[in-house]
């Protein structure tokens, strides 16, 4: 449990207080209240359509929800939210640009110099596996290959805050280890804060300090567990540990809760 | 249409959507009508000081033309008949168009033959042609109804061929999976998808089926606005022109709306606000 | 642009016509034989493809410097209150009637039947005739009038374009036309039509002082610059005593600067039926004033009491 | 544009396409060279059989005319003058289209303001303010530039502003997100994305472009192929009125080759052919 | 291994021939034979980008490979194949239709009389949770929605055969297994055949009756499985079981020897 009391004395990056959401006649979330602290590494879990991506879009300073407020390294949002990445779940590459170009463009939009762009965007593209399909647009990439590159431009710039709406569902096994272990030390060397979503139990217990398990008609949070594995975890070790085992249970058993609420 | 800013959705309770729905709209048409209203001062102080009325006239004397045709029904004799020609080319043109539009659109082997055609007869002055047009259809309403069902025809094509050519093969591959025919892609998916483009050309459109009723009036015609117009500017009656021209502008204006109208209904499927 | 300052003295004199037709016969012949470098000045020239109104506007503008254009639209213009001045009279009546050779063997009458009878004849048939509001338009609704018809009701007026005429008139698509000298002869050459109304000649003695075509110049300009104004009609007058003297020359010369693809038996015929309407000398007289808008208020109803002699026709115009 | 069958994407070798692409051409080329011999082909019987050569005169006339005028230097002479007129109308006209189609394309409230202004200056009917576009420029190069220009304005704005408004939000969204400001939103996502809108729109209006040009100079010129046109017409010279017509629809038709080869390289991506 | 033996000797349904793929220049597909038997579930498996979206475009007609044959059910194919249910990677439901008619269309367009599609309609709406949502546009559904909808699409005229991309990627954990028993039971009691796509081990494990794990650059069959636990499976107890374990263990080995060929 020490990982839980380590990120609960930072100072808090994301707070919303009371936030709902409303389109037309139908509430979407029900009055929810949610903090991540610096540096956690939290995720939203539960049923498709209860809010998840919803909840990311108003981090993201998308979406105006219709009460309560959002707040963003304590000052309230305002508009789009540029200091954070967002693997968004569609997909929002831009199709009349090549692969290179559309990771590259967070770092030309900063004004990251030439040569420094080129080595990065080959770093990121070989971390993700796309190299030989650089000079590729969009409409002749695999369904995977799509994703990593959203992947890829999202992370490329190191934003304050990643945004991460379930980004390695259609990446193969292999790969996909390869990436948790990319994120989790993007949080505990690189300074980052993630919200995520996934609907993979395993995911969920593997990479969050704390996973918010919501229930939905309408959304809302109904339960929170903390991981036990504290920061600069060994997922490697962690994988094969009983610990790990027990969390995805418990991670199951609130998911079967919160749905038994909603019968 | 109204509730969304840009790039960034609004999800707020109903009623004050529709409050600040209302409240933008109010403000438009506040707007509009005081660059209607300033346009026209304008205008009323520029007659007879910076130009001579002879060329402008004045709201003021168009205003009474404009009443006194009114009185006379002289307005109502030629708004109709104008009007009838219009509605009838647009029609036959705006169909054609579509029809003619979405069978090039499927068939690019088509398309390629009969482009340089299609361009070739819009790129023709239409004045040119209508001593052509005289001797097959005659002067009158049957010249006008040509002349505008061809230049509706001409600009929806256009848009219809482009809107069908920009739907996503995805989407029929997937009709035509589950068992669909032609007709199914047809009118499920590919007007459907293209139904933003051809709206897009019937307001382009809308306006030039009466320039072009008119134009031919203008040309060759003893009844309609554009018989007006001419009449009028033949005798320096620069009020009457200006009249005539007015009446005509509101004609286009409305069947403008009409079409808006008609299609927002249709296009509400776009404006779901997700993301 | 053309829309120069109206003192642009230096320059060429620029000409603006509403027609390149025969009407404009001694503004044609004056071009054609170059009478205006004989007069001392150079020219310029726009032609306005039949439409008057738009070539009173390029004058007021101060787009053009001298304006040929349907008399009729002149009056209007005047009687509108633009600042203008006529400084030549370039034709009377040119306006003439075909009719169709079958309809007229049909209602039997020629062109030597009383003028009377060939006019009442015109009743329930199609006429082409100029764009609405034209000269000639004008000038048919009041043949109508005169021999008592109702120009909206006892006949079908379609107001049409040249071309659209010949062809009706081939195509059995209009019974007559009433137009200005220069496009029936088509139909004269090929048997489809027969003269029927010679307004040139003097078939019709009420019109015969009714004056068709005018030359205006912006008032400021006769004003400031009554040289240029004079060079000008000069070199109209140079031409009118071509067209006396030396008329196969100048007939010819005006062909191929103007008609050179028009069949040379068209090309006669028309010329010899306007040359008759030409006013040679530029020269209007109150009589003619007086005609022609006696004539326009009949056939617009609307009362051309804001012109006079005086003001609106400049001394060098006067007879 | 080739390789694509209706909704079936093939996958073949390099060789194949390209060969397939090839045989699609020639057949059309070939398809096109039969629909105009035999359209030249009827228009020399009919002519003086069917109609009357003083309207249709005859292929062989024309030819001749064309002939003559080359050699005499008439047509280039003509041509230029117009050529240049309309080139410059359409840069302006299509540049204040494009900026003009995004700004109310970004903003509704603006759109719904300024909107029935651009529809009513649409639906006025060009040949009623004739007089008044001559009082404010004159006649000659500069009427046929104005006329040129605002009819490719008209035409081009409506295009360019659907096409911006069609773009996809959350492509605005990411990219907002990354950091860009407004101009990388405007050149990176709004108007690549508006692009086939664009030229759609350019190739309806650089036809339309040189109609403007020709009314313009029929109307009121002594310079360019609309008073080639009306020149001759004066005469009853039907020969050299079509003369100068087709050398307008060559030139029409080149300046369409000449964007769509322009703009199709711009278009690559969307030919991945990928699903 | 009777399950293997089972549909061995069935008869053919898909049958490729030295299938290969090259877009341009680049061969995305080398020569492959494949065949499919009637009622059987195979599996596709293998690294983003190896061919697999690319296989079920030409099992459905979509896409005429560069060299060798195709047969369905016998015959040569020629053109769009009607017989199957796609369930696509892409979204592929019509905009302007709510979900209600998407899920509808090809009943409608097999000429199934109104009460009967009514019917199977909300049959399939509740199945795939989707009732509450059968009135919106695809545009006001969230990401797993739209994946449903497109299920419910592909699976309502119980086609002869289901080629499904990663069906249930964006599924929350409770309602996949529902959706592993209802697929089961298409091959079990409705006959149908399914040609499947997934990056999950314990799915492919769970599901196929044979796995083909494919390699990439260019894509190709390096390894083929045959699952043991026959027809009429109890999906339930078999996910408590060893074997099953053992399976996921095979499945993922035969994925590292292929990846280790590549490298
Ligand atoms: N139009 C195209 N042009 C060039 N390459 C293409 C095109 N379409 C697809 N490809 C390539 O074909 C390969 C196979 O694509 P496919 O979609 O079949 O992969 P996949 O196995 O389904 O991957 P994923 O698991 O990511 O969906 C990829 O490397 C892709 O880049
Ligand atoms: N424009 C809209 N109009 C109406 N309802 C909407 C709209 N956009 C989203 N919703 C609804 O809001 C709810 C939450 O959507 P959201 O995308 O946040 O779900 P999610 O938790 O991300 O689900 P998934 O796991 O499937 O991605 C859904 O029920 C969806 O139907
Ligand atoms: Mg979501
Ligand atoms: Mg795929």
């Amino acid at each position: 449990m020490s990982g839980g009391t380590v990120t609960a004395t930072r100072a808090e990056l994301v707070g919303l207080d009371g936030v709902s959401v409303r389109f037309g006649d139908t509430e979407v979330l029900a009055p929810t209240s949610i903090q991540v602290r610096e540096r956690e590494f939290v995720t939203l879990f539960g049923p498709s359509g209860c809010g998840k991506s919803t909840l990311l879009n108003i981090v993201a300073g998308l979406l105006v929800p219709s009460s309560g407020q959002v707040r963003f390294d304590g000052k309230a949002i305002s508009g789009i939210n540029t200091r954070i990445g967002y693997m968004t779940q569609d997909d929002t590459l831009l199709p009349w640009r090549t692969v290179r170009a559309n990771v590259a463009m967070p770092l030309r939009m900063r004004g990251v110099p030439r040569p420094e762009i080129a080595d990065r965007v080959q770093t990121y593209l070989r971390l993700l596996d796309l190299e030989h399909a650089a000079d590729r647009y969009p409409a002749q990439l695999s369904g995977g290959m799509k994703r990593r590159a959203l992947l890829a431009r999202s992370m490329i710039y190191e934003p304050r805050m990643l945004l991460m709406d379930e980004p390695f569902a259609a990446v193969d096994a292999r790969l996909r280890e390869g990436l948790h272990d990319e994120v989790r030390r993007a949080v505990e060397q690189a300074d980052q804060t993630v919200l995520f979503v996934t609907h993979d139990v395993a995911e969920a217990a593997l990479l969050s300090d704390r996973v918010l398990v919501l229930g939905h008609r309408p959304g809302r949070v109904v339960a929170e567990l903390t991981m036990p594995f504290g920061a600069n975890r060994d997922l490697r070790r962690l994988r094969l540990s009983e610990e790990y085992l027990a969390a995805q249970l418990a991670v199951r058993r609130a998911l079967d809760t919160a749905e038994e609420d909603d019968d | 249409m109204t509730d969304t800013m840009n790039g960034r959705a609004r999800a707020v309770a109903t009623k004050p959507v529709l409050a600040s729905g209302i409240r933008d709209r109010v403000a438009r048409h506040l707007l509009q009508a005081a660059i209607l209203v300033a346009f026209l001062l304008l205008w009323q102080y520029a007659s007879g000081r910076w130009v001579a009325p002879l060329f402008i006239s004045s709201p003021v004397a168009v205003w009474d033309t404009v009443v006194r045709w009114i009185a006379d029904g002289t307005l109502l004799h030629h708004a109709v008949a104008t009007f009838r020609v219009a509605v009838a080319g647009f029609l036959i043109g705006g169909l054609s168009a579509v029809v003619f539009g979405y069978l090039l659109g499927v068939s690019r082997f088509w398309a390629g033959v009969a482009e340089p055609f299609i361009t070739a007869l819009y790129a023709l002055p239409k004045v040119a042609i209508i001593p052509l047009l005289i001797i097959w259809v005659g002067v009158g309403a049957g010249l006008s109804l040509v002349v505008c069902a061809l230049i509706v025809f001409l600009l929806l094509f256009y848009n219809t061929f482009y809107g069908i050519r920009e739907v996503k093969p995805a989407l029929i591959d997937g009709v035509r999976i589950m068992g669909g025919g032609w007709a199914d892609v047809a009118f499920k998916v590919r007007l459907p998808s293209a139904f933003v483009w051809i709206v897009a050309g019937m307001r382009i459109s809308v306006p030039q089926a009466l320039v072009g009723v008119v134009t031919a009036e203008i040309l060759a015609g003893n009844r309609g606005l554009g018989y007006l117009v001419s009449f009028n500017a033949g005798q320096f009656n620069t009020a009457g022109t200006l009249a005539a021209v007015a009446t005509l502008l509101l004609i286009g204006l409305g069947l403008d709306r009409v079409v808006a109208l008609a299609t927002r209904s249709a296009l509400a499927w776009q404006h779901g606000g997700g993301r | 642009g053309g829309g120069a300052a109206p003192g642009a003295a230096g320059g060429p004199l620029r000409i603006a016509s509403a027609s390149s037709s025969l009407s404009a016969g001694p503004l044609l012949a004056a071009m054609a034989l170059d009478t205006f470098a004989q007069a001392g000045i150079a020219y310029e020239y726009t032609d306005f493809a039949g439409n008057s109104p738009n070539t009173i506007a390029a004058l007021s503008a101060g787009a053009a410097d001298v304006a040929l254009v349907g008399a009729a639209s002149g009056w209007d213009a005047l009687q509108e209150g633009a600042p203008l001045v006529v400084v030549a009279a370039i034709a009377g009546n040119t306006s003439e009637l075909g009719m169709r050779t079958d309809v007229a063997q049909r209602l039997g009458i020629t062109e030597t039947s009383p003028i009377e009878q060939r006019v009442q004849a015109l009743r329930g048939l199609t006429i082409a005739t100029a764009r609405t509001g034209s000269a000639n338009y004008q000038m048919l609704r009041s043949l109508f009038t005169l021999y008592g018809l109702n120009p909206d009701t006892d006949a079908t007026i379609v107001p049409s374009e040249p071309t659209a005429i010949v062809a009706g008139l081939q195509n059995d698509g209009i019974d007559a036309a009433f137009y200005g000298t220069g496009v029936m002869q088509t139909n004269y050459a090929d048997g489809t039509a027969v003269p029927m109304v010679n307004l040139p000649r003097g078939d019709v003695p009420e019109l015969e002082d009714i004056v068709f075509a005018t030359a205006l110049v912006r008032t400021e300009t006769l004003e400031n610059d009554p040289a240029r104004v004079e060079q000008f009609v000069t070199a109209l007058r140079a031409a009118g005593t071509a067209i006396t003297d030396r008329g196969e020359e100048t007939r010819a010369a005006v062909k191929d600067r103007y008609f050179p693809d028009l069949p040379d038996e068209v090309y006669r015929l028309s010329w010899d039926q306007v040359a008759p309407a030409w006013i040679l000398d530029g020269a209007l007289s109150p009589q003619q004033l007086t005609a022609s808008l006696e004539f326009q208020t009949q056939t617009t109803g609307k009362p051309y009491d804001g012109i006079g002699f005086e003001d609106d026709v400049a001394p060098i115009a006067r007879s």
